[in-house]
C-alpha cells in the first residue's frame, strides 16, 4: 500500500497545487510551490520511514525484490498492478525525492506564469518515475515509462526556451518509437510464457524462471536494448538530449538528467541484463564498444559547445557511457562502479544545470561567450562551480571518482583494451570541464553578477555535500544496493 | 441447345465494365459519367444473370433486380446534383470540381 | 446445397428470430413513423427529438439484448440473410451512439440555416439503418442492401447544404466513386458468385484451390475486388483519394457520421465475410491485406504532416487508423477469431470515442467563428492557447489527441496494445514494424496540436472568444461525460473489454 | 595512530575557515590562522619523525575508515608512515611552512590574500595525502588534489588570459600523466589483485604471473605497469615528453612557483617511482627508460635554461634539470641518492625562488634579466643569499647540492640500468647547470643597472625582518642539509640477481665530478664577460633563431600543437553539429520529401481519383496473379 499512496499521493497534489493555485481560501494565499514542497518532503520522508520499518521487520533487507501490491488489473490479459522493491530502486527511488526538492527548490523563481500547471507537471513526472522504478509487471512498468514522458513533454514545451516546440517533439518520438519496441518485445515475452506455462502472464519474476531460445532472446534483448539505450542515451541515438536539456527549463533538465536518464540504466540492469543474461552477454562486446564511442564522442562533442546546458548535456552522454560500459561488464566490481555512477552523475549534472540556471537566471543568456569573470562578482558560486566542474571531470574525493574508477576497474578485468580507450575519456572530461569552469568564472570579467542567494546556496551545498560524502564514503550508497548485483 | 461457357460470358461483363469504367475516367461531361456508371453496373448484371443461369438458381436475377434499383436511386441523385452543379457553375465539365486540394 | 433448403430455411421465422432482431425492426419502424411525422407536422425540434429518441431506445434494446442470454456462442441465423451474434450487437450499439452523437450535434449546425431541416435526421436515421444491416447481413445480398442504403443516403447528406462552397463538389466526388467502388465490389460479388454458386457468407470459398486455372482466377479477381469496393468505403489506401475531399466538404456532423458509423459497419462485415469464408487462410489475400495496410498507415500518416485543416488531417489519420486496424484480419488460426473480434471492437471503440470528441469541440468551434465571420474553415491555428481559456475542452480535445496517438491513460493505447498482440500472436513482422514507424511519423502531427493548444495567448484569439457563447448549455456536461469516459475506460479497459467477450 | 591521522588536519582546518569566511578576515587573523596551522603540521611531523627514528617500528599506520572496497581488495582511508615518507613529509610541511611565512609577507596586498592562503593550505593537505597514503588510490586522490590546486595557484591572477591558459595547460597535461597512471592501477590490481602498496611492491617479487612474459603480449604485465606509473610520474615531474607546462606555470605568484613548482608537488613523480620500486625492479629495461629520460630531460632543460630571459623560467628550466638527476638516479636504482637529492634540491630550489621573488618584488614585479643588472650593491643580502642557493645547485663542495649530486653521479657509472654513457650525460648537465647558473647571477647582479626606476627601499616592505628569516632558514638548511644523511636503503628492494653485474668504475670518476661544476664557472666567467663587467656597451638578449627556438622550450609546445591541440580542435568545430543527429534528422527529411511527393496525388480532380482507382486495382490484381 505504501508505494501506492506515495505515488498517487504525489499526483493528488499535484493536482490540488493546481486546481488551488493563487487561490485564496480562508484569507490564506495558496501557492502551488509551497505545496507541492510540503508535498514532495512528506511523502518522501514518509517512503524512507516505511522503507526502515519494513527493513527492520522483515528477513532479508531488500537484497531480493519485496512485492508490495499485487492486485489484479486487466485480468483479461491476465495483468496486474504489481509494485516491488529492492535495494537498487530504493537508491534510485531515494535519488529522486531529493532532486524532486532540488527542481522545486530552483523554479522557485524561475517559474511564474501557469505556476500551477507547472507543479503539477513536475510531480506528475515524479510520480511516473518512482511508478518505473518500482513496478515488476512489463506492462504497468510500460504504461510509467511512457506516462512520465508525457508531463516530461509538456514541461519541456510550455516552459522552455526559444525551440522548445522542436526540442520536446524530438524527445517524444524518440523515446516513443524505441519504447514501442520494446512493448513488442514484452508482448512476445508474454506469448512465450503462455506457451511454457499455459498462461499469459506480464509478471516479471515469473519471466525469470523462462528458458527462451537463444536465437530468439536475442532480438528481445535487442528489443529492450534499444528503448534503454535511447533513454540512456548512447550514440547513435542520442542526438534527443543535448536539445531537450537545452531547451528544457532548469527543474526539467535537473529532472532529466538526474533521473531520467537513470530510468534507462535501471532498466539495461533489471530487465536487458536478468532476463536474457545470455543474450547480453554475447551482446557485450558491442554494447561496450557502443559505450566507450559514447564516452569519447560525448567528451569530444561538449568540448565542441559554446552553450552552458549543451555542454553539460554532451557531458552526460559521456558519463552514462560508463554506466554502460560498467553494465556490460558481468562483473560485481563493474556494477557498484554503475550504481555510484548512476547516482554520482544525478547530483553532478544536478548541479550543474542549477548552477546554469542560476547563471541564466542573472544574465540571460546560456552562452559561454556571455561569460567570464564571475569570480570577481560572486566568489561563493565560483567555488560552487569548480567543485560541480571538478566532480564533473571526476575528482578523487567526490563521488563520482569512485563510480568512474570502480567501473573502470571492473570493466578492465573482461575489456583491458576498450578501457584503455574509456579512460582517455578522462582527459577529455578534464578537458571540457576546464573550459566550462574557466570560461565562466575566470577570464577578465565583463559584468557583475550577484552572488548567490540564500535559497541557491542551499542547494548548491546540499548537493556538493552529498558530492563530498558520497566521495568519501560511498559504502552509503554500495552496502545498500550490493545485494541486487551478486 | 448449346450451353455457353461461363468463362465467355465472364469475360463479356468484365469487357463492358472496363468499357463503362473507362467512360467514367475519360468523360468530362457529368452527364456521361453517370451514364458510364449505368453501364458498369449492367455489365454486372450481365455477369450475375450469366452465373445465375449456369447455377440454375434464382438469386442472379434477384441481384439484378437489387442493382436495377440501385441503379435508379444513383440516377436520381446523381441527377438532382448535376442541376445544382449547372445552377451553380453553368457548366457540367466534372473537372472545374477541384477547389479542394492537398 | 440446394435452392430447395433455402426455401425450407426461409420459412421458418421464429419468435426468437423476432426479438433478436428487434432492435433493427424498432429502427426501420422508426424511420416510417418518422416519414408520417413529417408528413404531419413539419417541426425540426420534434423531429430531432424523435429520432434521438428513436435511437436511444435501439442502443438500449441492442445492450440489453447484449447482456441478455438469447444468444448462443454461434448467434442466431435470420433466414440466409442475416446472422445476429454477440459482436453485432456490440458494432450495433457503437453505431446508435455515434449517430445519437451526430443527432445531437447536428443541432448546432442547423441553426446557422433558415429552412427546417427534418429530411437531414431521416436520412441520419437510415444511414444508421443501413449500416446496422450491415452489421448483421450474413449473405452478400443482404450486405449489397445495406451498403446502398448507406451510401446513397451518405451522398444525400454531403451535399446537403448545397449553398455552402464545396457541397456539389463533393456531394459529386463521393457519389461518382462510391457509386463506381460498389460496381467494383458488385462485379466481385458476382464473380465469386459465378464460382461458388452460393452467396452466403457460409460457404468458404477460398477453399476453390487458387491454381492459376482461368475460372479459380475469376475467383480470386472477385475476392479481391469486393476487397476494394470495402476499402474504398474504409478509405484505406490507395482507394483513399476521396477521404479528404469529402471529410473537409461535407457538413461536420456528416464527417462524423462517416468516420464514425460507416467505418465501424464496414470494418464489422469486412470481419465477418474474412472469417466465415477463412480468406485467412490464402496467403495471396494476406499479402492484399499486408500491402494495403502498409500503404495505408504509410501514407495516411504521411500526408497528415504539416496539414493545416483539421478536418483534412482527421481524414489522413483515418486513414493510417484503418490500416492498423487490419492487422486483426491477418489471424494465423481459428482459435484467434476471438480475440481478434475483441481487439478490433475495443479499438474501434476507442477510435469512434477519440472521433466523436474530436468532432464536438470542432463543431463547437466553428459555430463560435461562424457566429462573427464568414463561412471559413477550421485550421489547427484557431486552437492556439486553447487550453488556457477554455480548459475543459482543450483537455478533452488532448486526450482525445493522445488517444489517436496511441499514448497511454488512453483508450487508444489499450487498442495499440490489443493490435500488437494480435499483430505478435499471428507473428506479422512487417504489420509491427508498420504499426511502429507510423505511429512513430503520426506522433509528428499529433503533437504540435497540442503544443499549439498550449501555446501560451498572446494573439488576439482570445478576445473574439466571449463568453457568451450563447448556443450551449449541454455540451460542458457531455464534454466532462466524454473526458471521465476516455480516462475511465483507459485507466480500466477490463470494464469494457470483458463486455465485449 | 591519531597523531598521524591528525597531521592533515591542521592545514584543512585553515582552509576550510579561511574559505567560509574569505574576505571578511583581517590581514593578521588570515596570516596566523594558515601559518599557525603550518607551523603546527611541521612540530608535529618533526615529532612523528622522532617517533619513528627513536621506536624500533619501522612504520607507523593510521587507519581512519575504509573507503570503499574493489572487489576482495579493500581500500582505506589510512596512512602510512616509513622513512620514505618521513622525509617527504619533513620536506612538504618544513619548507611549506616558510614559504607560507613568505607568501603571507609577499601576497600581504593581494585583495584576494586570503583566498590564496587557503589554497596553499589545501594543497598542504592534498601533498600529505599523497605522501602518506597506504594505497594507490589514497594517492591518486593526494595526486589529483595538488594538480587541482596548481591549477587554481597557477591561475590566481585569473584576469590575463594567459595565466589562465597556463593553468590549463598545466592541468590537463598532467591529467594526462594521471589517465596513464590510473590505467596502470588498473592494471596492477588487474595482475596482483590488490591496491595496498606495500602490498603491491611484496606481490610484486612473489607473483609469478606479474612478471611472466605472457603469450600475446611482448611484455610482461610488470613492464607495462611500471610504464604507465612512469607515465604519471612524468607528467607531474615535468619529465620528457610532458615537460612543457612547468615553464609557463611560473605565471603563477612566486610563492606558488617555490612550493608547488620546486619544492613539493613536482617531486611527487618521483616519491611515486621510489614508492612503487618493487614494481620497477621488476622491470630493468623500464629503469633503463626512466634513467634515460632524466638523462635527456635534465640536459634539454639545461639548454633551455642557458636560453631565457624571465629570471623564474631560468629556475623552472633548472628545477626541470635537477628532477632529471633524480629521475636518473632512481633509474639507476639509487633510490637513496635521488630521494636524497628530492630533500636538498627543495631546500636550495625553495631559497632560489624566494629569494628571486624578493627581488621582483624591489624591482616592482620586474622578471626580466636584461633590466637587472648591479643589483649585488642594491640589494646585499638578497645578493648573497641567491649565491648560496646557486652554490648548491651547482653543488660546490660543502654545500648539501654537492653531497646529493655527488650521491647521484657516483651511483651511475656501476649501475646495470645506468651505465657509463648515462654518467657522461650527467657531468655534462652539471656542467650545463653551473654554466646558466653563473649566466643568471651575472645577469642579475653584476654588471651595470639596467633597470631605470629606484628600487622599493627594503624597509618599505612590512615585516622584512619576517621575511628575510624565512630566507636565512633556508640557506642554512641548502647549506647544511648535507649533513644529515638520508639512508634508506633498508626500505628499498635490490635488483633480481639475474641482472647484477656491472661495470667497475674507474678510479678518475670522482674527480671529473667534482671538477666539472669549475669548469662550468671558469668557462662562463670568460664567456658572459660583458654581462660581468660594467662596460658601456647595451647588453640585450640574443635574438639567434637557435636561441630564440630553445627560449621557447625546443619547440615541443608548437611540436604538440600542430600534433595535439589543432587536430582536437578542428574535429570538435568539423562536428559541432553532431553527425549522428544530422544523419537522424535525414529520415525526417525523407518523410517529409514523400509526403510533398504524396500530396500531388491529392489534386482533387475526380477523374484522377477514379482512374487511380482503376489502377490500384489492376495493381493489386498483379499482386495476385504474380
Amino acid at each position: 500500500m505504501m508505494l501506492t499512496i506515495v505515488i498517487f499521493g504525489l499526483l493528488l497534489s499535484g493536482s490540488v497545487a493546481w486546481l488551488t493555485d493563487n487561490k485564496t481560501f480562508a484569507g490564506v494565499k495558496f501557492q502551488a510551490k509551497w505545496l507541492s514542497l510540503c508535498a514532495v518532503l512528506t511523502l518522501g520522508s514518509y517512503f524512507l520511514l516505511s522503507i526502515f520499518s519494513h527493513a527492520q521487520s522483515s528477513v532479508q533487507n531488500f537484497s531480493q525484490l519485496q512485492l508490495f501490491e499485487r492486485v489484479p488489473w486487466i485480468s483479461s490479459l491476465n495483468i496486474d498492478y504489481a509494485l516491488a522493491l529492492d535495494q537498487l530502486s530504493i537508491t534510485l527511488i531515494v535519488l529522486t525525492f531529493f532532486l524532486a526538492v532540488i527542481c522545486i527548490l530552483v523554479s522557485w523563481q524561475e517559474i511564474q506564469e501557469k505556476a500551477g500547471f507547472y507543479y503539477f507537471n513536475l510531480l506528475a513526472t515524479f510520480a511516473g518515475i518512482i511508478g518505473v522504478f518500482s513496478a515488476v509487471d512489463m506492462f504497468l512498468f510500460f504504461f510509467f515509462w511512457e506516462v512520465m514522458l508525457i508531463p516530461m513533454t509538456a514541461i519541456i514545451a510550455i516552459w522552455g526556451h526559444e525551440n522548445r516546440y522542436f526540442a520536446a517533439i524530438k524527445f517524444f518520438i524518440f523515446t516513443q518509437v524505441s519504447s514501442l519496441l520494446m512493448l513488442v518485445a514484452i508482448i512476445t515475452m508474454a506469448y512465450i510464457h503462455q506457451q511454457q506455462t499455459g498462461l499469459l502472464s506480464f509478471y516479471y519474476q515469473d519471466w525469470l524462471s523462462l528458458d527462451i531460445k537463444i536465437g530468439i532472446a536475442q532480438y528481445l534483448m535487442l528489443g529492450f536494448f534499444i528503448a534503454f539505450a535511447v533513454k540512456l542515451p548512447s550514440v547513435p541515438v542520442h542526438s534527443w538530449l543535448p536539445d531537450a536539456h537545452t531547451q528544457a527549463p532548469t527543474a526539467g533538465s535537473v529532472l532529466l538528467a538526474g533521473v531520467l536518464l537513470k530510468t534507462g540504466a535501471y532498466g539495461l540492469i533489471r530487465f536487458v541484463i536478468f532476463l536474457f543474461p545470455q543474450a547480453s552477454e554475447n551482446f557485450a562486446p558491442i554494447a561496450a564498444t557502443l559505450a566507450v564511442l559514447s564516452i569519447l564522442y560525448g567528451a569530444k562533442m561538449a568540448f565542441a559547445q559554446s552553450d552552458f546546458k549543451r555542454l553539460v548535456a554532451y557531458s552526460s552522454i559521456s558519463h552514462m557511457g560508463f554506466v554502460m560500459l560498467a553494465i556490460f561488464s558481468f562483473n560485481e566490481i563493474a556494477y557498484q562502479g554503475a550504481i555510484v555512477t548512476m547516482v554520482a552523475h544525478g547530483l553532478s549534472s544536478a548541479a550543474l544545470f542549477s548552477l546554469a540556471g542560476m547563471i541564466y537566471h542573472r544574465i540571460h543568456s546560456r552562452s559561454l561567450n556571455d561569460m567570464g569573470g564571475f569570480w570577481q562578482s560572486a566568489p561563493r558560486m565560483g567555488g560552487f562551480g569548480l567543485a560541480f566542474a571538478a566532480a564533473a571531470f571526476g575528482l578523487p574525493g567526490l563521488a563520482n571518482f569512485v563510480g568512474e574508477f570502480l567501473s573502470l576497474v571492473g570493466a578492465f578485468q573482461v575489456f583491458p583494451i576498450m578501457v584503455i580507450f574509456a579512460a582517455l575519456g578522462l582527459i577529455g572530461s578534464a578537458i571540457y570541464g576546464m573550459v566550462l569552469f574557466q570560461k565562466t568564472f575566470q577570464g577578465m570579467p565583463l559584468k557583475p553578477v550577484q552572488d548567490l542567494s540564500i535559497r541557491e546556496i542551499c542547494i548548491c551545498s546540499s548537493l556538493l555535500g552529498l558530492l563530498i560524502i558520497l566521495g568519501l564514503y560511498p559504502n552509503i550508497i554500495l552496502h545498500h544496493s550490493f545485494g541486487v548485483l551478486t | 441447345m448449346t450451353e455457353i461457357p461461363l468463362t465467355h460470358i465472364l469475360i463479356l461483363s468484365s469487357l463492358l465494365f472496363i468499357i463503362g469504367f473507362v467512360g467514367v475516367v475519360v468523360r468530362r461531361n457529368t452527364l456521361f459519367m453517370l451514364m458510364s456508371l449505368e453501364v458498369m453496373l449492367n455489365a454486372v448484371g450481365v455477369a450475375f444473370i450469366g452465373a445465375g443461369s449456369v447455377w440454375q438458381e434464382a438469386d442472379g436475377q434477384i441481384m439484378f433486380i437489387l442493382i436495377l434499383t440501385l441503379a435508379a436511386a444513383e440516377v436520381a441523385v446523381g441527377l438532382a446534383l448535376l442541376i445544382r452543379m449547372q445552377r451553380r457553375y453553368r457548366t457540367l465539365d466534372i473537372d472545374v470540381l477541384n477547389q479542394m486540394k492537398g | 446445397m440446394t435452392p430447395i433448403d433455402n426455401i425450407v430455411e426461409v420459412t421458418v421465422f421464429t419468435t426468437e428470430m423476432f426479438i433478436v432482431l428487434s432492435p433493427i425492426l424498432l429502427l426501420s419502424f422508426g424511420i416510417v413513423l418518422s416519414l408520417l411525422l413529417i408528413a404531419w407536422q413539419r417541426s425540426q425540434k420534434m423531429i430531432a427529438v424523435f429520432s434521438q429518441a428513436i435511437l436511444t431506445f435501439t442502443l438500449l434494446l441492442s445492450l440489453h439484448l447484449l447482456s441478455g442470454s438469447l444468444l448462443t456462442g454461434d448467434g442466431v441465423q435470420i433466414t440466409t440473410l442475416l446472422k445476429v451474434d454477440h459482436f453485432s450487437y456490440i458494432s450495433l450499439s457503437l453505431i446508435c451512439l455515434s449517430a445519437l452523437a451526430v443527432v445531437g450535434l447536428s443541432g448546432q449546425v442547423l441553426k446557422s440555416e433558415i429552412e427546417v431541416h427534418d429530411e437531414y435526421y431521416l436520412l441520419i436515421l437510415l444511414v444508421t439503418l443501413g449500416a446496422s444491416i450491415l452489421v448483421v447481413s450474413d449473405h452478400f445480398a443482404s450486405l449489397f442492401l445495406g451498403f446502398e442504403l448507406l451510401s446513397i443516403s451518405l451522398v444525400g447528406l454531403v451535399g446537403y447544404f448545397r449553398e455552402q462552397k464545396y457541397a456539389v463538389e463533393t456531394g459529386f466526388k463521393y457519389l461518382i466513386l462510391s457509386a463506381s467502388a460498389s460496381s467494383f465490389m458488385l462485379l466481385g460479388i458476382a464473380f465469386i458468385y459465378s464460382q461458388t454458386g452460393n452467396l452466403s457468407f457460409a460457404v468458404n470459398s477460398a477453399a476453390v484451390s487458387w491454381s492459376p486455372n482461368s475460372l479459380q482466377l475469376f475467383n480470386s479477381i472477385g475476392i479481391l475486388l469486393f476487397f476494394s469496393g470495402i476499402a474504398f468505403k474504409l478509405s484505406l489506401a490507395p482507394f483513399h483519394f476521396w477521404t479528404p475531399d469529402v471529410y473537409q466538404g461535407a457538413p461536420t456532423p456528416i464527417t462524423l457520421l462517416m468516420a464514425t458509423v460507416s467505418k465501424v459497419a464496414m470494418f464489422t462485415v469486412l470481419m465477418k465475410c474474412c472469417f466465415a469464408q477463412g480468406y485467412f487462410n490464402n496467403e495471396h489475400f494476406v499479402d492484399v491485406i499486408l500491402v494495403i495496410a502498409l500503404l495505408s498507415m504509410f501514407i495516411g500518416n504521411t500526408l497528415a504532416l504539416k496539414q493545416q485543416n483539421i478536418k483534412r488531417l482527421m481524414a489522413y489519420s483515418s486513414i493510417a487508423h484503418f490500416g492498423y486496424l487490419l492487422i486483426v484480419l491477418v489471424i494465423s488460426s481459428e482459435q484467434n477469431i476471438d480475440f481478434a473480434w475483441r481487439s478490433a471492437l475495443f479499438y474501434l471503440s476507442a477510435y469512434i470515442l477519440a472521433n466523436v470528441s474530436i468532432f464536438t469541440i470542432v463543431i463547437l468551434h466553428e459555430n463560435r467563428i461562424l457566429q462573427n465571420s464568414a463561412e471559413r474553415e477550421i485550421s489547427i491555428g484557431d486552437w492556439q492557447s486553447m487550453f488556457w481559456y477554455r480548459r475543459t475542452e482543450a483537455v478533452l480535445l488532448m486526450l482525445s489527441i493522445l488517444s489517436l496517438a496511441g499514448i497511454p491513460l488512453t483508450m487508444g493505447f489499450i487498442g495499440k496494445f490489443y493490435l500488437l498482440n494480435q499483430a505478435v500472436i499471428s507473428q506479422s513482422w512487417w504489420l509491427i514494424s508498420g504499426l511502429v514507424i507510423g505511429s512513430g511519423i503520426g506522433l509528428a502531427y499529433y503533437l504540435p496540436l497540442i503544443f499549439t493548444m498550449l501555446k501560451s495567448s498572446e494573439n488576439s484569439i482570445v478576445e473574439n472568444e466571449s463568453p457568451s457563447d450563447t448556443f450551449v448549455k449541454s455540451p460542458p456536461l457531455f464534454i466532462t461525460i466524454l473526458i471521465i469516459i476516455s480516462f475511465y475506460f483507459g485507466i480500466f479497459p477490463d470494464s469494457l473489454s470483458q463486455y465485449i467477450m | 595512530m591519531s597523531l598521524l591521522a591528525s597531521l592533515p588536519l591542521y592545514p584543512l582546518l585553515s582552509f576550510l575557515i579561511l574559505v567560509s569566511y574569505g574576505k571578511r578576515l583581517s590581514w593578521g587573523v588570515a596570516s596566523w590562522i594558515s601559518v599557525g596551522s603550518m607551523a603546527a603540521a611541521a612540530l608535529c611531523s618533526i615529532f612523528l619523525v622522532n617517533q619513528l627514528s627513536t621506536s624500533d617500528t619501522t612504520v607507523i599506520t593510521a587507519y581512519m575508515w575504509q573507503w570503499f572496497s574493489v572487489g576482495s581488495a579493500k581500500v582505506n582511508i589510512s596512512f602510512y608512515l616509513d622513512a620514505l615518507s618521513a622525509v617527504m613529509i619533513l620536506v612538504v610541511t618544513g619548507v611549506g611552512f616558510l614559504i607560507h611565512l613568505f607568501a603571507a609577507i609577499y601576497m600581504k596586498s593581494d585583495e584576494n590574500f586570503s583566498r590564496f592562503m587557503a589554497y596553499m593550505n589545501l594543497f598542504i593537505v592534498a601533498m600529505l595525502v599523497l605522501v602518506l597514503a597506504d594505497n594507490l588510490v589514497l594517492l591518486y586522490l593526494g595526486w589529483e588534489g595538488v594538480g587541482l590546486c596548481s591549477f587554481l595557484l597557477i591561475g590566481f591572477w585569473y584576469k590575463e588570459k594567459s595565466n589562465v591558459l597556463a593553468a590549463r595547460k598545466a592541468f590537463i597535461i598532467t591529467r594526462i600523466g594521471d589517465t596513464a597512471m590510473a590505467i596502470g592501477l588498473f592494471l596492477l590490481f588487474k595482475s596482483l589483485a590488490s591496491l595496498n602498496i606495500a602490498d603491491i611492491n611484496q606481490l610484486a617479487q612473489t607473483t609469478e604471473s606479474f612478471t611472466l612474459i605472457s603469450m600475446n603480449a611482448t611484455h610482461s604485465d610488470a613492464y607495462w605497469a611500471a610504464l604507465l606509473l612512469l607515465g604519471g610520474a612524468v607528467g607531474k615531474s615535468a619529465q620528457l615528453p610532458l615537460q612543457t607546462w612547468l615553464p609557463d606555470a611560473m605565471a603563477g605568484p612566486t610563492p606558488i612557483s617555490a612550493l608547488i613548482h620546486a619544492a613539493t608537488m613536482v617531486t611527487a613523480g618521483v616519491y611515486l617511482i621510489a614508492r612503487m620500486n618493487g614494481v620497477f625492479l621488476m622491470t630493468p629495461e623500464v629503469m633503463n627508460y626512466v634513467a634515460w629520460l632524466g638523462g635527456i630531460t635534465l640536459l634539454l632543460a639545461g639548454v633551455a635554461a642557458l636560453a631565457q630571459n624571465d629570471i623564474k623560467r631560468v629556475l623552472a628550466y633548472s628545477t626541470m634539470s635537477q628532477i632529471g638527476y633524480m629521475m636518473l638516479a632512481l633509474g639507476a636504482g639509487a633510490w637513496s641518492a635521488g630521494v636524497f637529492h628530492l630533500m636538498t634540491h627543495a631546500f636550495f630550489k625553495a631559497l632560489l625562488f624566494l629569494t628571486a621573488g624578493a627581488v621582483i618584488l624591489a624591482l616592482h614585479h620586474q622578471q626580466d634579466l636584461f633590466k637587472m643588472g648591479g643589483l649585488l650593491k642594491k640589494l646585499p643580502v638578497e645578493a648573497t643569499l641567491f649565491l648560496i642557493g646557486l652554490a648548491c645547485l651547482i653543488a660546490l663542495p660543502g654545500t648539501s647540492g654537492f653531497f646529493s649530486k655527488e650521491a647521484i653521479i657516483a651511483s651511475l657509472w656501476s649501475s646495470p640500468t645506468a651505465g657509463p654513457s648515462l654518467w657522461w650525460c650527467a657531468i655534462l648537465g652539471a656542467l650545463l647547470t653551473s654554466i646558466y647558473s653563473c649566466r643568471l647571477f651575472f645577469l642579475a647582479f653584476l654588471g651595470k643597472s639596467r633597470f631605470p626606476e629606484t628600487l622599493v627601499p627594503s624597509d618599505h616592505i612590512e615585516n622584512n625582518k619576517l621575511l628575510r628569516g624565512a630566507l636565512f632558514i633556508l640557506a642554512l638548511l641548502s647549506l647544511l642539509g648535507g649533513l644529515v644523511t638520508v639512508d634508506l636503503s633498508s626500505l628499498f628492494l635490490s635488483y633480481k640477481q639475474s641482472i647484477a653485474n656491472s661495470y667497475e668504475s674507474p678510479s678518475w670518476l670522482h674527480v671529473t665530478a667534482i671538477a666539472t661544476p669549475f669548469v662550468g664557472i671558469i668557462f662562463s666567467w670568460f664567456y658572459y664577460k660583458n654581462y660581468r663587467v660594467i662596460s658601456d656597451e647595451s647588453v640585450v638578449a640574443s635574438q639567434s633563431t637557435f636561441v630564440v627556438f630553445c627560449r621557447n622550450g625546443l619547440g615541443f609546445d608548437t611540436l604538440y600543437g600542430a600534433l595535439l591541440i589543432k587536430p582536437y580542435c578542428f574535429v570538435a568545430r568539423l562536428n559541432r553539429k553532431d553527425l549522428f543527429d544530422q544523419t537522424l534528422m535525414l529520415t525526417a527529411w525523407y518523410v517529409r520529401i514523400w509526403r510533398d511527393v504524396l500530396s500531388v496525388s491529392q489534386n482533387g480532380s475526380l477523374r484522377w481519383f477514379a482512374a487511380a482507382f482503376g489502377l490500384s486495382m489492376v495493381g493489386l490484381i498483379c499482386v495476385v496473379i504474380l
